[in-house]
């Protein structure tokens, strides 16, 4: 089945890329969405079934490819918004890459094996250089560039990671390399190894991820990116990241370098929300801030990692109910800027006036990325923090909320004057306020803020069980 | 009923005791003993000028102030009899109703819209401030050193005569006698006689009232030297001795007042303005110095 | 005679450091190409016949024959100077490759693992950390490419290390590096090269905070 | 009951749909909605003095025990009836701006102002650690965005983000509070507090609430945020803050008190220093001010002061076992409480009736309009007595009993605490001097005398719509000053129940006798002055009665500039309070050479040196360190492949010793 699905997505991104016909690239990315709900549900309802080698659908990956569904969706809908005004070959360009991007991201999501994880990670890198350069400027080639050539040298990296794995196993076919039976094949194996391949691993995949140390290119990639690209960039772009890291410090949690791992998962998470919090008070850029802002809570996620126990189950809803916020944020950051004209903060102002419905979109986004309950963000930090006063590291969570704290004031004195400042320099194109643009972000919105009051079970069963941690 | 007779008597008599003090000091003739009393008949069966600027404040302002000081006398006790008012607590009560009237008082100056008024009403409104802590500082040094808690049951409890609450009583008088001289603007706070506004507090604030109002605020300062005076006498005079001694003692003290101030307003010149602040300060120093000695007395 | 090849794959690594003509590193890279032909054939003898056709079409055709001709393009096209912009100076980029060298071979030595071949681990975490130096120490695109070139092949030259029994690790490391290789040398190269005529890295770091 | 909670919680987002007067009419009668299922049961608790919490748990939210307890009945109430008022206020105060304002952004307010009521109602009643932190963040958040109702001007989104700053940083002292209370006993929120205050060390989660309720009360040196956000706020706005948002932060530090079971001394002596010094500094600065609502944002933070003065003396009773001290103390800071949300609310709407109707909040441009707007004047002037602590009105009464409890407290015995009541108390009565000396000032130079400054247009009453709730708030200033003793009951019902002490609740002291006669004097006072004022106009009945201009010693060309201004009412203070607060004078000096002088300025502007400490100087401190650490995003790839390769070696050279 899997394999079926992942030659649907090779022959629909050929066909676009053939034909290159502005409507038929968009009904074949349609019908392509088809499939994915058609797989996503498949997933859902095969859940815990090992159906393939090289695949493994467990509850990770079922909570991982329904957002994927969704944010695909939302992104294909804003996205056809932008692509109105763009020749064929580009459209068609997008297309392909979204539909590459959405393949190639469903295969990370669901495999088992740390060589085809590896390559699916890999492959998401170019589609992704497909939707980067849409705009084709000189800093569009700028960010794709840079994005492009540090994945690969990431990718190598962590493949080199791999390598050492490998090299700790007598045999290395590919059902050694699946992340189940890695688990036990490790728990003897000399820790030098294992630290070393952990390293690279952790530095090559933190390309994706969007932590410390290669995060800078994502920042980059979000800034030129249309922003519904953005948006999938931003989110299930680093989720995929974020999973792949997971499923390896998964494995080593059974290692005997266990510990060690988690103390880099910190180490990294903190100056991640470090980096975030510095930037956050330097930018001036909407767009960049906002992608600072993802770097700060894959930080969180991070350092989630790093505490364990709950601490995981926290990273993950973390990443989950990000996905939803910042998605939002980009998609409303899209339609502000075809208003507006620009991303730049400062020039610009009196959105509460001139899109009131994305005025208070963006508001609420601002709200909800801050982690400021009612935000649904506010209960991976509950978890977090909980975890870690129980824990008793009361320096690392001081340090964190500080950083937290100028994360918060960088983002709400910047966006404020957005949303209230009269500014004689705004300039208005009233064509592009489209109320109803907005009702996916309000969706979204919605559902985080719901999350912050209603803890649903069956969600948080199926997050209990992908931290491997029992109720 | 004889506290409140007390109070009044002091404010028939001081007023009269400190012009006729002043007087014979400066070998004058002067006024008789009860021509502030003439002067405030006078007024009574005056009409009424006042400014176009002003406005109702400036017409309730001086019921209200006499309303008020008539009220606080009622807090006063004299020889183990309370005040028509008493309770636990009664002196705080007291110092408020004080403050109101001093309120009204300083917005009724602003009413006028004058920019005399406005220095006289900054500086009541700063040295009544100054006041206040002073009062409660002695207050509550009286009655750490008695264990009591209300005006009538602090002073009546001079029968356990010891050294140490007489030597606190005396300061206290002391102070009560200084907070007085602030609350009424005389020497050497304030010179009710100079003809220099600018330099005025009290008589600069009623520049603009005239007939009954001016009668009004008039009769509730002579109130407040019966009530200041009629507290010092509770203070000093023991409560053992004997009624018609004490009322003679009581005398006394209201015509050692009355002197008192008449001889100061001959013989000292009022402070510089800005000396005024050190002044009112070294009375609530004093006031912690008697705390002290309280505090000496209780261990 | 792997030991010579090996020890011949160094010092094509040391003369990366400080080679100051980008010509130089076109034929660099061939030769590297070769030398990991030389070595895996040598090392992979019970290899199948299939997988060994595809490593040897990897390492002759494509990293000995066409990257070096792809590189000679981009340089004739682009008309590169002869000498390139470092960071960094020469004798500082020296001895940090020493340094890194030592480094290597200690992390090689403390790994204490018999099975595995010192020399292969040293030479190929040299490899990688040389790669990463030609990035880190110049300021040139195309000097970026060659850096990412060498660390490729100390993927592959890692991946020979791990031997006989796992085909499947290199061959998707091969794929990779073709995969990769083609879309940064005849994709992105050349575009940036129009775009910016110099291919100054100067004219790519605008985007910054 | 639940049902009808969320049907209004869903309801309340229908705001953004409907325009004009339907908008207001929904929140009227969502308001009412949930003030009819909130309140009466509030009452019920307080009036039949219920000891049994009343206990329900909901099952939308999953089970959150909901207690419902005389002290969170008592602040119900409160809310309901400031934000009742605010609500009644709100229309005529923002008809003003109409044009200026967005849509969205009245409708934003109306909801943040429901949303900030449903806060407010669920912290007097939750108890566990995560929903009383949501509750408490969406009363930040939804008070931030009243704030920033006229976010037009950079000033007030400035004040509205340091509010925002300075919440989550009080609030991250609660996050931490309550995380620690929970890993240390197992038991979450404040019943876990109660467990974890028994144990040795347990301090310590008392003082990280204590901080996160003060920053939210506004206690010094916590207090930076108010004076800044009152001015940047509608009117009506700052009258709810200051009247009961900020108490909700008193609200916390008593409900933690009620967690306490012994150690009572240390925290009410660090209660009673701390609150001495914010009322005597929020007054002191006050008086500096000529902005009318910042002002009054100083004067809140004195009646918080005033308000720790209570409730320290009464934690200070508790421990030395003295339930005259503990009665008093609490009594006299709960009532304050409901004191300060009454003549603090009133003196905001009234202020803001100014506003409206002259343009400016400057008292130095301000003067003479209580001739056009008497009824306001006459609010404010009695919300001024009351702020003032003067009889016959409410503030008196509860500084009344604080001061007796200060008095009482004088029995102990002890020396240490014998100077420390004296000391509050001395501090207390120049707090009221002070207050007294700065509403004079207030009252006499916004309302009285001539008009300083071009107004841009002429002052008109208020419309009803803004007096009605202003004469309602002053119905029960009066009513509370002559009848105290219901009100007094009242609370002693709530201290007995929540703080756990051995008070009998009608002892002989203070029983409704005292009190009876309190206000019985006070009515007497009233009676008095009515009287005297009728005896007057008695005696002034066919007599002669002139007006003419105020007597100018003799000069005659006087004019409205000449008048004492704000400032120059308050210079004398100012050389006396000098050394403790320092002015910043802005003139141009005339020169020598200087013969025809042109226009010239003046401006004098206090600076809060507890502000420039304690905020901006390491605020400055950690933006500039941030700007100088920002060295990553150079845009220059072989950094950023350089930042990978100094992590690993940092990465192996740490687990080489063993840090990692």
């Amino acid at each position: 089945m899997m394999i079926a699905y992942f030659a649907t997505g090779a022959i629909c991104t050929g066909l676009v890329l053939f034909f290159r016909r502005k409507t038929l690239s968009m009904v074949i990315a349609g019908l392509f969405l088809a499939v994915q709900l058609f797989i996503t549900l498949w997933i859902i309802m095969n859940r815990g079934h090992q159906v393939s080698l090289f695949f493994e659908l467990d509850e990770l990956s079922v909570i991982f490819v329904s957002i994927l569904f969704l944010l695909a969706l939302f992104m294909f809908y804003h996205s056809n918004r932008l692509l109105s005004q763009c020749n064929s070959a580009s459209c068609s360009i997008y297309h392909a890459g979204f539909i590459a991007l959405v393949t190639s991201l469903t295969g990370v999501y669901t495999s088992a094996n740390l060589t085809v994880n590896w390559v699916f990670l890999e492959a998401t890198t170019l589609s992704v250089a497909a939707l980067i350069y849409h705009n084709r400027t000189i800093r569009a080639l700028e960010a794709t560039w840079k994005y492009v050539f540090i994945s690969s040298v990431g990718i190598a990296l962590a493949y080199i990671g791999i390598l050492f794995v490998s090299l700790t196993l007598k045999s290395a076919l590919s059902a050694d390399m699946s992340f189940s039976s890695l688990g036990t094949a490790l728990q003897q194996a000399n820790p030098l190894y294992l630290k070393l391949a952990f390293l690279f691993v952790l530095i090559g995949y933190s390309a994706k991820m969007e932590i410390f140390p290669l995060y800078t290119i994502g920042i980059d990639a979000n800034y030129v990116a249309p922003a519904p690209a953005s948006a999938f960039i931003s989110t299930a772009m680093v989720n995929a990241g974020f999973i792949s890291i997971f499923r390896l410090y998964k494995v080593y949690a059974l290692t005997p370098v266990a510990a060690w791992s988690r103390h880099v998962m910190v180490l990294t998470g903190v100056v991640s929300v470090a980096i975030a919090a510095i930037y956050m008070l330097r930018v001036k850029n909407y767009k960049r801030m906002f992608a600072y802002s993802t770097l700060e809570h894959m930080g969180l996620a991070a350092i989630g990692l790093g505490i364990g126990g709950a601490g995981i189950v926290a990273a993950i809803l973390q990443v989950l109910i990000h996905s939803f916020a910042k998605s939002a944020v980009f998609f409303q950051l899209g339609q502000a800027h075809r208003i507006l004209k620009t991303y730049r903060i400062g020039k610009t102002g009196g959105y509460m006036h001139i899109h009131p419905a994305g005025a208070i979109a963006m508001l609420t986004g601002t709200v909800v990325l801050t982690a400021i309950p009612p935000s649904g963000l506010f209960v991976p930090e509950w978890i977090l923090f909980s975890h870690m006063a129980a824990a008793g590291k009361w320096v690392l969570f001081a340090l964190v909320v500080a950083l937290l704290t100028l994360v918060i004031y960088g983002i709400f004195s910047r966006i404020l004057p957005l949303l209230y400042m009269e500014n004689e320099r705004t300039y208005v194109d009233g064509r592009y306020v489209i109320p109803s643009e907005t009702i996916t972000q309000y969706f979204l919105l919605a559902i985080t803020i719901a999350l912050c009051f209603i803890h649903p079970d069956f969600l948080y069963r199926l997050i209990y069980r992908a931290a491997g941690i029992s109720l | 009923m004889y506290p409140i007779l007390l109070v009044i008597a002091g404010a028939i008599f001081i007023p009269g005791f400190i012009a006729r003090t002043r007087s014979i000091s400066a070998g004058r003739k002067g006024p008789g003993m009860f021509q502030h009393l003439y002067n405030v008949r006078l007024l009574l069966r005056k009409g009424n000028v006042f400014s176009n600027t002003s406005g109702a404040v400036q017409q309730v302002a001086p019921s209200v102030v006499l309303a008020s000081v008539l009220l606080s006398a009622f807090f006063i006790p004299f020889a183990g009899k309370p005040g028509l008012l008493s309770f636990s607590y009664d002196f705080v009560f007291f110092a408020c109703i004080l403050g109101l009237s001093r309120f009204w008082m300083i917005i009724a100056a602003l009413d006028a819209g004058s920019s005399f008024e406005g220095m006289g009403a900054s500086r009541e409104a700063l040295y009544g401030m100054l006041a206040e802590p002073a009062f409660f500082l002695l207050v509550g040094a009286l009655a750490l050193i008695t264990g009591h808690d209300s005006f009538v049951s602090i002073f009546s409890s001079g029968d356990t005569f010891n050294l140490g609450y007489y030597f606190a009583a005396l300061l206290g008088a002391y102070i009560l006698f200084n907070i007085m001289l602030v609350e009424n603007s005389r020497i050497p706070v304030d010179d009710p006689r100079t003809h220099l506004e600018l330099t005025m507090i009290h008589e600069v604030m009623v520049l603009d009232l005239s007939g009954i109002d001016l009668a009004m605020v008039q009769i509730a300062s002579f109130l407040k030297y019966g009530i200041f005076s009629s507290l010092m006498a509770g203070s000093i005079i023991p409560a053992n001795w004997q009624l018609p001694v004490q009322i003679a003692a009581a005398f006394g003290i209201l015509a050692f007042t009355g002197i008192a101030v008449g001889i100061l307003e001959s013989f000292k010149a009022r402070n510089r303005l800005n000396k005024n602040f050190q002044y009112i300060l070294t009375i609530s120093a004093i006031a912690l110095l008697v705390l002290i000695l309280a505090l000496l007395t209780l261990q | 005679m792997t030991t010579i090849l090996i020890l011949a794959f160094s010092l094509t690594l040391i003369y990366f450091t400080i080679t100051e003509r980008f010509r130089t590193y076109a034929i660099l890279t061939g030769m590297q190409g070769f030398l990991l032909f030389a070595i895996s054939v040598i090392e992979l003898e019970k290899i199948s016949t299939a997988n060994l056709l595809f490593i040897i079409a990897e390492t002759v055709l494509f990293k000995t024959i066409l990257v070096p001709f792809l590189l000679m393009r981009i340089i004739r096209e682009m008309k590169f100077p002869r000498v390139h912009k470092r960071a960094l100076p020469g004798y500082y980029a020296i001895i940090l490759a020493s340094a890194l060298l030592l480094l290597s071979y200690i992390t090689a030595v403390s790994l204490g693992n018999t099975e595995v071949d010192r020399l292969y681990l040293t030479v190929s975490l040299f490899a990688m950390f040389t790669g990463l130096l030609l990035i880190i120490t110049h300021k040139k695109i195309f000097s970026h490419l060659v850096g990412f070139l060498v660390l490729e092949n100390a993927v592959f030259l890692f991946s020979l290390t791990i031997g006989n029994e796992m085909p499947m690790l290199i061959n998707t490391a091969i794929l990779l590096d073709i995969f990769i290789s083609v879309l940064i040398l005849g994709a992105f190269a050349t575009r940036i090269g129009r775009a910016t005529e110099s291919m100054e890295s100067e004219d790519l770091s605008q985007l910054k905070d | 009951m639940e049902t009808i909670f969320v049907a209004v919680l869903f309801l309340s987002f229908f705001l953004f749909v409907f325009h004009g007067r339907a908008k207001y009419y929904l929140t009227f009668v969502l308001f009412a909605v949930t003030a009819i299922f909130a309140v009466t049961p509030a009452i019920q608790v307080i009036v039949s003095g219920l000891q049994v919490p009343y206990t329900y748990s909901g099952s939308l939210t999953g089970g959150i025990n909901i207690v419902l307890d005389p002290m969170g009945a008592l602040f119900i109430c409160m809310i309901f009836f400031t934000m009742l008022m605010g609500l009644l206020y709100a229309p005529g105060y923002l008809k003003n701006d109409h044009a200026s304002v967005p849509l969205t952004t009245r409708s934003l307010h109306y909801f943040s102002y429901l949303w900030l009521y449903f806060a407010m109602l669920s912290i007097s009643v939750v108890r566990e650690g995560m929903p009383f932190l949501i509750a408490w963040e969406i009363m930040t958040l939804s008070s931030f965005v009243l704030v920033i109702y006229y976010g037009k001007e950079r000033t007030i989104i400035q004040a509205s983000i340091n509010y925002l700053i300075q919440m989550h940083i009080g609030f991250l002292f609660l996050l931490a509070g309550f995380i620690l209370v929970e890993a240390k006993t197992g038991v979450p929120g404040f019943d876990g507090l109660k467990v974890y205050l028994q144990e040795p060390g347990g301090q310590v989660a008392f003082w990280l609430f204590f901080v996160g309720f003060a920053v939210k009360a506004g206690f010094i040196p916590f207090h930076t945020w108010l004076p800044e956000a009152h001015p940047a706020a509608p009117t009506h706005v700052s009258g709810i803050m200051s009247g009961i948002m900020i108490k909700m932060g008193i609200f916390g530090i008593l409900r933690i008190i009620s967690c306490m079971s012994g150690d009572y001394l240390v925290p009410g002596v660090i209660i009673l220093v701390l609150a001495v010094m914010s009322s005597l500094y929020g007054v002191m600065q006050a008086i500096f001010q000529h902005d009318l609502k910042r002002l009054l944002a100083w004067h809140s933070i004195e009646n918080i002061g005033i308000i720790g003065i209570g409730i320290g003396a009464g934690l200070i009773g508790l421990g030395m076992h003295s339930p005259a001290l503990a009665f008093l103390g609490f009594a006299g800071g709960i009532l304050h409480v409901l004191n300060h949300s009454l003549f603090k609310s009133l003196l905001f709407f009234s202020a803001g009736s100014v506003y409206a109707a002259t343009g400016t909040r400057d008292i130095n441009l301000l003067g003479g309009i209580m001739k056009k707007m008497p009824m306001t004047a006459g609010l404010f002037l009695l919300a001024s007595m009351a702020i003032s602590g003067l009889p016959p009105l409410n503030g008196f009464i509860s500084e009344f009993l604080i001061f007796s409890g200060l008095f009482s407290g004088l029995a102990s015995h002890q020396v240490f605490y014998i100077i420390l009541f004296i000391l509050s108390i001395a501090g207390l009565a120049l707090t009221g001097g002070l207050a007294a000396f700065c509403f004079t000032k207030a009252f006499g130079i916004t309302f009285l005398g001539n008009t300083r400054g071009k107004l841009l247009h002429t002052p008109e009453e208020a419309p009803v719509g803004m007096l009605l709730p202003q004469f309602i708030i002053g119905l029960i200033i009066v009513l509370i000053g002559i009848v105290p003793m219901f009100f007094i009951r009242w609370i002693g019902t709530v201290i007995v129940t929540s703080f756990n002490t051995s008070i009998p609740v009608d002892m002989p002291m203070f029983s409704g006798r005292l009190f009876g006669l309190i206000g019985m004097i006070s009515g007497l006072l009233i009676i008095l002055t009515v009287a005297l004022l009728l005896v007057r106009k008695l005696l002034l009945s066919g007599r002669s009665i002139k007006s003419g201009p105020t007597w100018g010693c003799g000069y005659t060309a006087g004019n409205p500039a000449m008048q004492y201004t704000s400032t120059s009412f308050a210079s004398d203070y100012a050389k006396l309070s000098s050394p403790l607060i320092s002015q910043k004078q802005h003139y141009q000096r005339i020169e020598e050479k200087d013969i025809f002088p042109d226009n010239r300025t003046y401006e004098v502007h206090s600076s809060d040196g507890i502000k420039e400490k304690v905020i901006d100087a390491p605020g400055r401190f950690i933006t500039g360190m941030m700007r100088r650490l920002a060295v990553l995003q150079t845009g220059k790839m072989h950094h950023y492949v350089l930042y990978a390769l100094l992590f690993l070696i940092a990465v192996l050279i740490l687990s080489l010793f063993n840090l990692l």
